[in-house]
């Protein structure tokens, strides 16, 4: 079954964090929050973390998206794949998700009375008052030892500006386009290629680096999925997904 | 005549300006933490239809202006008042008011997004303070001011709009996972 | 329903705890001064057995405590004069004693938490006082008092060790808070 375009565009204007979009979409919707609900989203969203990943927004934030995106797909996956085995792990995760949505939602709504409300009728207290005039009282802990302490551990610490170099490094792990134009290279040489070797053959290091890759190649190839190039088959005996380039490339748009 | 208890409240809650502590009243009038509270009901009371009103907010009480003159007040202040309200700030300020006493990482875990930023503003705002966390000394909590509430023209916690309901509807959600494991 | 006209006086004049003039009264709140006084009367009457009165002297109007409570406010007050200095009080004083003329809003953001009843209390104790910003008459700035400088053997703030340098890194934390708005 060929994907329809999306009728519900994301709103312009920036969303507070993952969950943010996500209920927007679901209640674009008028859907409760359920597994359901949050597949039939799935595609609009990794769409917005795409156009995300595009602007220049802090890779720190679109980190945040990403783990997200990651779940989504699993309930995706098994809405489009009714034999997938998901682990304990995957399930819970699941499961999570949904009840946090759920939260924030109460939350959201909430919040729309607290907005109204806020700073309307304001119930003020006399801080600026004072009685009588200031009497002058010292204390023998105001000296020039403890006061240049004090500053000094007041200056180490403030707010530093973000530090720039490690954003970068993420950067290089989690640019989805180049992940999706190395994966239809690769689908273009091999007939068959399982997803658990490609995910791998990207050789990251460390387990974050290799969880977030893992989430990026998840997210690439059903992103291909979408547009039709490629088939996912869920291969009970390996628990891994083959994909094979699509026999039938039926739309070319 | 002796003075009602009420009203050496009410003179030195007014001579505070400030909020104060249940147990300090206590200390400063010489009777025990249940007759402050039971005269705090009576002056609350006393204070209907008022230019005055008494907040309470965990265990201390501040003597405040009532919200209805909160024009007049803004007209006389030299201050701007900062009434602005950035989407993150209204969320996470949300979450802690319906939760009073909440972590950093339950906050994140609702927001979805790193919140500290966020807390520090509503800190900096003197809208949300820390608290340390009554059973777990190494953790911080986060909980409304006095000060929000006065942004939100209400003397109590459970004024907030649809109290009741919210809390009801977190706790549900928050324990019907709980039945999943 | 409207809030009558005496509990708007008791609530002004709480807010503002200085003498105010009829004739003030009557300009702030829009009406007549005849009005004003007949509303004088009934706020004397409703303050009856109350912890505050009304203090009239010629054509000023202010609330005070009521007589009978003279004893327990001196105690107060004698606990707030004894009480040693918070660690709060002193961070903020040390930012005014090093960022000389700053705002309330700047030292909250450089301290990470609201500063108003710390500075209050510092005004109270005369180490700092107010001025009003020369750039901007809304805005009103904290400088330490000579009192503070010569009870610490200094009589200028450049004697403060590294001065210079650390006032300039303060006004770098306040630049960067303001770019971020």
């Amino acid at each position: 079954m060929p994907e329809i375009i999306s009728q519900y565009k994301v709103k312009q204007g920036t969303f507070e964090g993952p969950l943010d979009i996500l209920l927007s979409l679901i209640e674009q919707r008028k859907l409760f929050v359920n597994e359901i609900s949050l597949a039939e989203v799935t595609n609009d969203y990794i769409a917005y973390v795409k156009s995300l990943s595009e602007e220049n927004r802090s890779i720190n934030d679109v980190s945040y998206f990403i783990l997200v995106a990651a779940t989504l797909i699993l309930i995706k996956s098994k809405s489009l794949l009714p034999n997938l085995d998901l682990t304990i792990d995957e399930t819970e995760k699941i499961v999570d998700l949904e009840k946090r949505l759920k939260i924030y939602q109460i939350i959201k709504n909430a919040s729309i009375d607290i907005k109204n409300n806020f700073g309307v009728n304001i119930i003020f207290t006399p801080v600026d008052r004072i009685w009588s005039e200031p009497m002058f009282l010292p204390d023998p802990s105001i000296t020039i030892v403890n006061v240049t302490n004090c500053i000094n551990d007041i200056l180490k610490q403030v707010p530093k500006k973000e530090a720039k170099l490690p954003e970068i490094q993420i950067k290089k792990i989690i640019n989805i386009d180049q992940i999706i134009n190395s994966l239809t290279d690769r689908i273009q040489n091999a007939m068959n290629i399982s997803f658990r070797e490609f995910s791998q053959s990207h050789g990251a290091g460390d387990g974050d680096e290799m969880k977030v890759h893992i989430i990026v190649s998840f997210l690439a190839m059903l992103e291909l999925v979408r547009e039709g190039l490629i088939d996912v088959i869920q291969t009970a005996s390996f628990g891994d997904i083959e994909m094979n380039k699509q026999v039938l490339i039926n739309n070319e748009e | 005549m002796a003075i009602e208890l009420e009203s050496k409240i009410e003179g030195l809650l007014f001579y505070k300006g400030e909020d104060v502590t249940i147990k300090k009243l206590a200390e400063f009038l010489a009777v025990s933490e249940a007759s402050i509270e039971d005269a705090l009901n009576k002056l609350d009371h006393s204070l209907l239809a008022r230019g005055l009103v008494l907040v309470r907010k965990d265990d201390k009480v501040v003597l405040g202006i009532t919200g209805e003159l909160s024009p007049l007040i803004e007209k006389i202040r030299k201050e701007e008042i900062n009434k602005e309200l950035s989407k993150a700030s209204l969320e996470t300020l949300s979450i802690v008011l319906y939760k009073n006493g909440i972590g950093r990482s339950e906050i994140d875990y609702i927001r979805g997004v790193n919140s500290s930023f966020i807390l520090r503003n509503l800190l900096v705002r003197g809208l949300i303070e820390k608290i340390v966390d009554s059973k777990d000394s190494r953790k911080i909590l986060y909980r409304p001011t006095f000060g929000a509430l006065s942004y939100m023209g209400i003397t109590s916690i459970k004024e907030l709009p649809n109290y009741e309901q919210v809390s009801l509807s977190l706790t549900d959600v928050i324990n019907q996972n709980e039945n999943n494991d």
